[in-house]
């Protein structure tokens, strides 16, 4: 066994049963944890066969940004773990089954992969003289640019759509507004009234 | 390679659309909530600044972003389709947001969005372009299916839009992956070259793109979302979801189908059949338990996109062009009656339930005669639009000898009948509930138009059918 | 050498462990949704993996892509979870279905 | 000519029908009974004519219908033996009609009356004179619609309604025959032209034809099935139910319809079509048996009947039964002969009942009268020359008709005739019996009913003319007309109306039976006499003792031979039932249970089943989307790939 | 003929008047509805008057099809072809004739929403004559099927207690017999590669598949005609619906199922029509003896009619599946009777109804004494119904069981049996409600026919029994287009015969 064949089932085996954990676990904030750690693998996984620039990606964007998400509204939302009820089993046996059964045929299939008719190719990108990086490099701005723009609208579609279902402006709640505080005056801070004598107020 | 902007030119009606919708979230933005009403006209404008683009645009084939983006004739005429869709629907949501106080400006951007997503879709050459034009077009539906964020309903509605669309778009990925993988490419055209063999993993991927297809169109057994969506958005937005979406999903689904998989046509079909026989005999039974009219409608779509489905599963251009005149009626027909559900308000507010249509036909008899017209329509009896779209995706079926399809399809379409003469029923043979509040303009026109085009169309329906037919035959 | 129906049989392992982590879960929205990146994951390393194999960068184009848009949605998976959260006070499962039939 | 005699009778209808209201009750008699009068004095040249003269012939009108093989005209063929009906038909109904005037005077509807008097007229006249199957049976049925009206005449009167549509009914039962002879001739002569059948008779005789999965000799079933017809319209046993009911009836309709033209239309049936009964010696016999089982029948109930109507009524049953009897036999003038001579004496003891009856106050039970003959000599003068005629009292009408019918069965070679001849004699003195019992009842002993006794009087002269008119043919009818049906000028009176066949000698035959043959129905319309003069006159206590002794017999006899019993039980009920077994059961359960309310039921099933799917829950959604893809991925694993 | 579209005048002149109605009445007033009828009175009136000129212009020896207007349509699938033959020209004349009839009917009787009662009428009357008339499979399917419509309205809205059954099973039940129908219009197409029918009716379709598309055609029309077991809809479509609405149900539409019968099952399947003709026969006698004895015990009179027409249109599918020329003769000529007789005979009953609102017949009896005239038109209407010769009920029956006898005499032993039994039931409800003594006091204030419902009447007394006398016109008319189809059939008849001699 080569040390890559070995990497390969560490990565492997680790990314699959972590991934098992992150729908098994019944703490929320461990099944973040166990899909950081499914990235982290899967990130090893590209590694070893030599998309190093997703690899990065997947550790930048996934790890650092998606999963911190995760985290931060598991624990905004502060739910009681220990209240849901716990329903996981009823069905289990069902569902797995069909599962398994999906899984069989799906290994099954892929394992017999072969190149379809007419696809040229079958050869390995590391035999190939400039990097995984600068390949995609090349051609995620011009061949592929649309999508990069669609891209785009599609994070502003994020934004918008966060913005638009979770800022909400509450009433009554006091606010601190600097050009405010600064354009205070006199004439707009103290009101000098005239008490005539003798009167009493 | 290089781009120049004249190059562009195919691709101005979606130019337009981004740089609206960009414009419009900056006005938005610095002018604040003051903005709405602007921002709608001025989406509207956009909307049909695009429509005008497109009906303009030459009738060549024009392919652009390496394959990636391809302009035809099959192209244009959905792309009106969902633009007239996304239009109407925009238009008759103005007046109801309003009323119920869910007017943002950022609804009419994230539908201008989601219509660009749309027009990518359907004018996607690559499994790349059919993927990031579903998910513009799904990413803004959810959050709008959320609209109205304090309603336990709506918010319900978006997180199981979100939930199911989001594992749905999994396994579209899943089967581009496949595909990509047996075929070595995500071109359409390469693909159908690529396959000629009808091998296991390539069907695998067919089957996972389908399923990921078919929920889009909400066909069974990927339908699960729609009644309860339908039912938990805000009603314009359950009226823009009937209309725009489907057609774009549905246009991608043929074209995938028809252009990428031309030498496999016989196991695909397979699932088309499938779905289309349960979509139709699922949409006819479970309409018949509603009581809510936006539910209703959901089971009703589901069965039409069935009929649609049966064009396609005869896999020949007579069936395109069945899909594509389903389509068109099914626009129609779907927002015709959602002017009449958006107008369901009473002084007490909006109802939903059909029952409460009661009478109708004396408290507002040309609104009533509209959505009986709609209703026959619906349910397939001549000589009315809906009956013509069916007979021509019936048609392509006989041709193509599926007899069991067509067979189960007619008398699914006469139970369905029940419940659509059921509407028709409550209106004309029932005393009144009370009278709605008088209509909006909007609503008026498009439920004036949707009518009457259902009406007259067997008069002069040469025009739809032509163009139908002009699309059709680009795809082969 | 480690050959592509390796990567491909995890890949679908955690496919499949993704779409039994949707349905099998009853406690949790979140951890549906992590499920679908668990299965967006799975895509990934298929398309890398036929990428590598096939010379052809397309794939990894693609992937990135799919991380690209995977994260947007995550953003508004999450945003809507909120929201409903905020009118529902609950995120169980088995709490969203006020519609049915 | 012979159109008018058809036509002005239902121009006579069509007046006091359409405008009868406007014109009056007098207008309308007037019409009606000038129109038909006309029509009788034509028809009596038109007999002279044909008869005597050559004067016959077939005039056509217009097509009735043309399609495919068949071709049915509108004509009036007249011939000797529709002039002799016409001459019947148009005499009495005459009679019957100026009769009327004064019988139905108090009536306030008396246009409608005298309308449908008209119209059964004139569908009797198209019935005689019709040279088809069809326009035959348009006739047929004309009669029965206006039978039916007639005898429903007082419709206030449940007896009356309910006699009106069993006889409807029970003549549709002999019109079923009637029609499937007619579709049967169709077949097998690709006409229904007499003219055409007739010539195509002969090659009939020895053609077969599968009727209800068996092969049949084709003239006998043709005949078997028309004479169903003539069994319903001429009240012969089994079909005969309806004629007593009939008398509800006012009595001038009695008389005409019930006695002497309707219900002798089966025996002008079976003489017109004698060519094809020629053809078939088995249906000569049935129709021998039939007449001969009825005359008997229908005399044994008559003798216990105490409505004077009905006497009569069951008299002309087996009357009639005398007549198919002779045509059984093949002596088919010799029926006709007994159809005329009947209809004059049966009208007029009819026309006379019914003066009797207006003469009591529309009391119709015989035992209520007595003594009658002091106060309306003039109707018991008639009846009585009825009643001669009825029994046969010699040189009387009857004497010679029934007589000859007597002979016709005693020198007949077939099986049935000994069996005929013992029926016929048997009920020759039953006749008697009944006739004069009837004579006895009404107008001898003691008056009953001394009130009506008192107030009894004698019709108005309307009613009394056609009752000496039509005396005068009961008298004389027989000696002046036995030449020509019985005697040597048969052949030369009615030529070509009248088919026999060459080996048909039956009436040279007859005259050369002995001697006691001959006299043997005389002696026992004497026997019938001297019974009835005991019974009635001399002992008036026997009847009663009698009926009290053969206690079931007299009540078989007085119910009818529970015919009709029978029949609500065999048929009525059942019908009925079956009707309501096949609605509530057939249709309500079976067919609508399984049918649309089943079908849309089990869709409702499905509905319900099919919601229930739709939980609302994510995880069973998503479960659906998976087990979607797995099965097609399943079914695509294992052979539909291909 | 005439150089202008004769037939699509005709037949869309209802619509126009039904679009008079729409855009010239306003409100529901008195006024208003009075001018609502008088329009559709006028145009019932004129659109008959027009259709009378068919009549003129018809060449009844002429073989094919008269007046025929092309025009295209649907592009290569269908064009709008107009023509009538025949077969076709009676019911044209049938349907034009009754329709002001109806409108007469509903004058009183329908009182509230009449604009829309109008409205429904009009755009009926168009859709049936356009049934009628139509030379295109795809146009008679279209107008065939949206007859529907107004019905579904007609008695929906203005029906009786359990009318939203009745309407609904009459809907649905008429809707699942034709999509079948549908289908086999598409399956034709593509065979014969057009839908005109005047092709079609002499391209002859592979004996394989004429079974199939037989099967379809008369699911469609059995149902429609209706024929046992598929019949239980029209008692209770009957009794719901308005007395116009069951005139037309019974005048008019229960022919087209015949019509579609002749028209396409036999010249276009004639190889499958000869096969099925014995499971025709079976059923048709079936109807006749069955629905005659369910008629027997009925209580409700139109119910009694209606399964009356149910018995009735048994001598038409077995007239029909004779296939010779009296008995397809004899089914137009019954149908058309029908037609008269019928429609007539739920008048009687409307009169009756609009003045008791009742239709149960112990409600009744002894009518005769308040109603003279009108028990005259009952009493002849119900012997036309019988078939009764003389009037034009008998016609039809006659020739349809003269030529089924030279078939089967089994079948026409049981059909004949209905003489007797539609005699029962007749004289069994007019003895009930016309005759007897007059003891209810509800009845004894009523009133007679009043002089608008005598013009309806009188019509179609003149119709009944001058066709009873004299039927040549009809059968003139038809002989030429029946001899076709008759002609037709022997050929296929003489190639079933062939075949079986060519098989062991």
């Amino acid at each position: 066994m080569t040390l890559a064949a070995l990497f390969f089932y560490l990565f492997a085996g680790v990314a699959v049963a972590s991934a098992f954990m992150v729908i098994a676990s019944r703490n929320p904030v461990h099944s973040v944890l166990f899909l950081i750690l499914t990235f982290v693998n899967a990130s090893g996984l590209f590694i070893l066969i030599g998309a190093e620039f997703l690899a990065m990606i997947l550790i930048v964007v996934y790890v650092g940004a998606v999963a911190v998400l995760f985290l931060f509204v598991v624990m905004m939302l502060d739910v009681d773990f220990v209240e849901l009820r716990q329903g996981f089993l009823q069905y289990l046996p069902v569902g797995v089954l069909v599962g398994l059964v999906f899984l069989a045929e799906l290994v099954l299939v892929l394992g017999s992969w072969t190149f379809g008719e007419g696809v040229t190719g079958a050869v390995l990108t590391t035999t190939s003289d400039v990097s995984n990086t600068v390949q995609i490099g090349r051609v995620l701005y011009t061949e592929y640019v649309m999508f990069f723009q669609m891209a785009g609208l599609v994070l502003l579609v994020a934004m918008i759509g966060a913005i638009v279902l979770t800022l909400r402006h509450r009433e009554n709640v006091k606010r601190q507004s600097i050009p405010a505080q600064n354009a205070r005056n006199k004439a707009a801070a103290i009101d000098i009234v005239k008490v005539p004598s003798g009167k009493g107020l | 390679m290089t781009l120049t902007f004249a190059a562009l030119g195919p691709a101005l009606p979606e130019l337009l659309l981004a740089a609206a919708a960009i414009f419009l979230v900056l006005f938005g933005a610095i002018v604040g909530p003051k903005s709405v009403d602007t921002v709608n006209g001025l989406a509207l404008a956009a909307l049909f600044a695009a429509l005008v683009l497109v009906f303009l645009s030459p009738a060549e084939k024009v392919v652009l972003f390496n394959g990636s983006f391809q302009v035809d004739e099959f192209g244009r005429f959905m792309k009106i389709l969902a633009l007239l869709g996304a239009g109407g629907a925009l238009a008759m949501s103005v007046d109801w947001l309003k009323a119920e106080k869910q007017s943002r400006f950022e609804f009419a951007i994230l539908i201008l969005l989601s219509t660009l997503g749309m027009m990518v879709l359907i004018s996607a050459g690559d499994l790349l372009a059919l993927y990031m034009g579903l998910e513009l077009m799904s990413l803004a539906l959810y959050v709008i299916a959320a609209n109205n964020r304090d309603s336990v309903r709506s918010t319900e509605a978006g997180l199981k839009y979100f939930v199911l669309g989001a594992l749905s778009s999994g396994m579209l990925l899943y089967g581009a992956s496949l595909i990509y993988g047996f075929t070595g490419s995500i071109n359409f055209a390469q693909i159908a070259n690529a396959a000629r063999e009808p091998s296991l993993g390539l069907i695998f991927g067919i089957v996972f793109m389908f399923a990921g297809m078919c929920f889009k169109v909400s066909a069974v057994p990927f339908h699960m979302w729609t009644p309860d969506v339908y039912e938990g958005s805000p009603t314009p937005v359950t009226a823009f979801f009937g209309a725009a979406p489907k057609v774009a999903a549905m246009a991608v689904f043929v074209r995938f189908a028809i252009e990428a998989l031309p030498n496999v046509t016989h196991q695909w079909q397979q699932i088309v059949v499938f779905v289309s026989l349960a979509s139709m005999v699922l949409g006819a039974f479970a309409a018949i338990g509603q009581r809510n009219l936006k539910r209703l409608m959901a089971y009703s779509s589901i069965g039409h996109m069935g009929y649609a489905l049966v064009g396609l599963a005869a896999g020949t251009e007579q069936g395109v062009r069945g899909v594509l005149v389903y389509m068109a009626v099914y626009v129609a027909m779907t927002l015709g009656t959602f002017a009449v559900i958006l107008s369901m308000r009473r002084k007490e507010g909006m109802v939903e339930n059909y029952e409460d249509l009661a009478g109708l036909a004396r408290t507002n008899p040309v609104m009533a005669f509209m959505l009986a017209a709609l209703m026959f329509s619906l349910a397939g009896i001549p000589p009315l639009a809906g009956f013509l779209a069916k007979y021509y995706v019936f048609l392509a079926a006989i041709e193509a000898g599926l007899y069991t399809l067509a067979v189960v399809g007619v008398l699914a379409s006469v139970v369905g009948a029940y419940y659509y003469l059921r509407i028709v029923k409550v209106m004309y043979f029932d005393e009144p509930a009370g009278a709605f509040e008088p209509m909006p303009g909007e609503l008026r026109a498009v439920l004036a138009v949707s009518g009457l085009f259902t009406v007259l169309l067997f008069a002069y329906p040469a025009p739809l059918l032509a163009a139908a037919g002009v699309a059709a035959k680009a795809l082969f | 050498m480690i050959g592509l129906p390796h990567y491909l049989t995890v890949a679908a392992i955690l496919f499949t462990l993704g779409t039994l982590g949707i349905f099998l879960n009853r406690k949790n929205v979140i951890v549906i949704l992590m499920s679908v990146e668990l299965i967006l994951l799975a895509v990934n390393i298929n398309f890398v993996a036929f990428s590598v194999f096939l010379g052809n960068i397309t794939g990894q184009i693609f992937a990135l892509f799919v991380l690209t848009v995977a994260a947007a949605e995550a953003a508004i998976g999450l945003a809507i979870l909120v929201v409903f959260y905020r009118n529902r006070g609950s995120i169980a499962v088995e709490d969203i279905n006020t519609m049915k039939g | 000519m012979f159109q008018a005699i058809v036509f002005l009778p239902l121009i006579g209808f069509l007046v006091a029908g359409l405008f009868g209201r406007v014109i009056g009750a007098r207008a309308s008699e007037l019409v009606t009974t000038s129109l038909l009068g006309v029509s009788a004095v034509l028809a009596w040249i038109t007999f002279f004519n044909v008869a005597f003269g050559h004067g016959g012939g077939t005039v056509e009108l217009f097509t009735w219908m043309a399609s495919g093989g068949l071709d049915v005209k509108w004509a009036l063929r007249v011939d000797t033996l529709t002039a002799v009906m016409l001459i019947l038909v148009t005499t009495v109904s005459t009679l019957v009609h100026l009769y009327s005037m004064g019988y139905m005077h108090e009536d306030p509807s008396r246009p409608r009356f005298f309308a449908y008097l008209s119209l059964f007229t004139f569908a009797m006249l198209t019935l005689v004179t019709s040279d088809n199957l069809v326009q035959l049976f348009f006739g047929w049925e004309g009669v029965g619609l206006a039978s039916y009206l007639l005898i429903g005449f007082w419709y206030e009167k449940p007896s009356a309604c309910a006699a009106a549509m069993k006889a409807f009914i029970v003549n549709r039962v002999g019109d079923f025959g009637f029609a499937l002879g007619i579709f049967a001739v169709y077949l097998m002569t690709g006409s229904v032209s007499f003219e055409q059948v007739f010539a195509a008779a002969p090659s009939l005789a020895d053609k077969s034809l599968s009727f209800l999965g068996h092969e049949w000799h084709a003239p006998t079933i043709i005949c078997l099935l028309l004479f169903v017809g003539a069994m319903g319209k001429s009240a012969q046993l089994g079909l005969h139910t309806w004629l007593p009911d009939a008398m509800e009836g006012p009595t001038p309709v009695s008389a005409l319809i019930h006695a002497a033209t309707m219900v002798t239309a089966g025996v002008f049936m079976v003489a017109r079509l004698s060519p094809l009964f020629e053809l078939s010696e088995t249906a000569l016999n049935v129709v021998m048996f039939f007449g001969a089982s009825t005359a008997f029948f229908a005399a044994t109930i008559g003798c216990v009947q105490n409505d004077i109507k009905r006497v009569i009524a069951y008299s002309t049953c087996s009357q009639l039964g005398y007549m198919f009897t002779a045509l059984g036999t093949g002596a088919y003038s010799v029926g006709v002969f007994h159809l005329l001579t009947h209809g004059f004496f049966k009208a007029l003891l009819f026309l006379a009942a019914g003066s009797v009856i207006t003469a009591m106050h529309h009391e119709q039970d015989m035992r209520h009268m007595g003594g009658l003959w002091r106060k309306i000599p003039f109707t018991y003068g008639t009846m009585m020359i009825g009643g001669l005629a009825l029994t046969g009292f010699p040189f009387t009408a009857g004497y010679y008709s029934k007589d000859a019918i007597i002979e016709t069965a005693f020198v007949s070679a077939s099986p049935v005739a000994t069996y005929a001849w013992i029926m016929t004699v048997a009920a020759a003195a039953l006749t008697a019996f009944y006739t004069w019992r009837q004579m006895f009842m009404t107008f001898h002993g003691k008056p009953h009913d001394h009130h009506h006794y008192e107030h009894a009087h004698e019709s108005p002269l309307t009613m009394l003319v056609p009752l000496g008119v039509l005396s005068f043919g009961a008298l004389f009818a027989g000696m002046i007309l036995y030449p020509y049906f019985v005697g040597h000028d048969v052949d030369h009176f009615f030529r070509e109306s009248i088919f026999m066949g060459p080996e048909n000698k039956i009436l040279e035959e007859m005259h050369h039976i002995p001697g006691w043959a001959k006299w043997a129905p005389t002696v026992m319309m004497a026997l019938g006499f001297l019974t009835a003069y005991w019974m009635y006159i001399v002992n008036p206590a026997v009847p009663k003792a009698l009926a009290k002794q053969n206690d079931v017999l007299y009540r078989f006899l007085l119910n009818k031979w529970y015919f009709d019993e029978i029949y609500d039980f065999l048929f009525v009920r059942p019908t009925m039932w079956l009707g309501k077994f096949l609605w509530k059961q057939g249709d309500i359960r079976v067919i609508d249970g399984y049918g649309p309310n089943g079908v849309s039921a089990r869709v409702i099933d499905a509905t319900n089943r099919v919601v229930r799917i739709q939980t609302g829950y994510l995880y069973h959604y998503a479960f659906v989307m998976l087990v979607g893809v797995a099965a097609l991925i399943t079914w695509f694993m294992f052979g539909g790939s291909h | 003929m005439y150089d202008w579209p004769i037939l699509s005048v005709v037949t869309f002149l209802p619509l126009v008047g039904a679009l008079l109605i729409v855009v010239m009445i306003r409100g529901d007033d008195e006024v208003a509805q009075r001018n609502t009828r008088w329009v559709a009175l006028w145009a019932t009136l004129v659109t008959f008057l027009i259709s009378l000129l068919l009549l003129v212009g018809f060449e009844p020896s002429a073989s094919g099809f008269q007046f025929v207007e092309r025009t295209p349509w649907l592009g290569d699938f269908a064009a709008y072809r107009m023509g009538v033959d025949g077969i076709s020209l009676p019911f044209v004349l049938l349907t034009t004739l009754l329709m002001p009839m109806c409108i007469l009917a509903s004058w009183e009787a329908i009182h509230v929403r009449v604009k829309e009662y109008m409205i429904c009428f009009l755009v009926l009357e168009t859709l049936m004559l356009g049934t009628f008339s139509s030379l295109d499979l795809l146009l008679f399917y279209i107008f065939f099927e949206g007859g529907l419509i107004p019905m579904f309205l007609i008695i929906g809205i203005w029906g009786g207690k359990r009318r939203i059954y009745a309407t609904f099973k009459f809907f649905l039940y008429t809707l699942a017999g034709s999509v079948l129908m549908m289908l086999a219009i598409m399956a034709m197409y593509w065979q014969a590669g057009t839908t005109d029918i005047e092709v079609l009716l002499k391209h002859g379709f592979p004996s394989g598949m004429q079974y199939w598309l037989w099967i379809a055609f008369f699911a469609s029309f059995a149902v429609k005609m209706p024929m046992w077991p598929v019949h239980t809809w029209l008692p209770d479509a009957h009794v719901e619906a308005p007395t116009a609405g069951s005139v037309i149900l019974a005048g008019i539409m229960l022919k087209m199922g015949g019509y579609g019968l002749l028209r396409f099952s036999l010249p276009m399947f004639p190889e499958a029509s000869a096969y099925f003709a014995p499971f025709v026969f079976t059923l048709s006698i079936i109807a006749i003896v069955y629905t005659s004895l369910v008629a027997l015990v009925q209580e409700d009179m139109k119910k009694l009619i209606a399964y009356s027409s149910v018995a009735h249109m048994g001598y038409v599918t077995m007239g029909i599946f004779t296939l010779t020329q009296e008995g397809i003769q004899g089914a137009v000529f019954q149908m058309v009777s029908h037609g008269f007789v019928s429609g007539a005979l739920f008048l009687c009953v409307g009169v009756v109804y609009d003045r008791m609102h009742t239709r149960e017949i112990a409600a009744y009896g002894g009518l005769v004494q308040r109603m003279p005239i009108y028990a005259t038109v009952f009493m002849i209407f119900t012997m036309a119904n019988v078939g009764l010769p003389g009037t034009s009920g008998f016609i039809g029956e006659f020739l349809t069981l003269i030529a089924v006898f030279g078939r089967n005499s089994w079948v026409a032993f049981f059909a004949t049996s209905g003489v007797i039994l539609s005699a029962a039931y007749a004289l069994w409800l007019y003895r009930r409600v016309v005759f007897g003594a007059l003891e209810k006091d509800s009845l004894k204030g009523i009133l007679d026919v009043n002089r608008r419902e005598m013009v309806s009447f009188v019509p179609l007394l003149f119709f009944t029994i001058l066709f009873g006398v004299w039927p040549q016109p009809i059968l003139d008319a038809c002989n030429v287009a029946v001899q076709a189809i008759v002609a037709r059939a022997d050929v296929a008849a003489g190639a079933i015969k062939a075949a079986s001699l060519v098989l062991p």
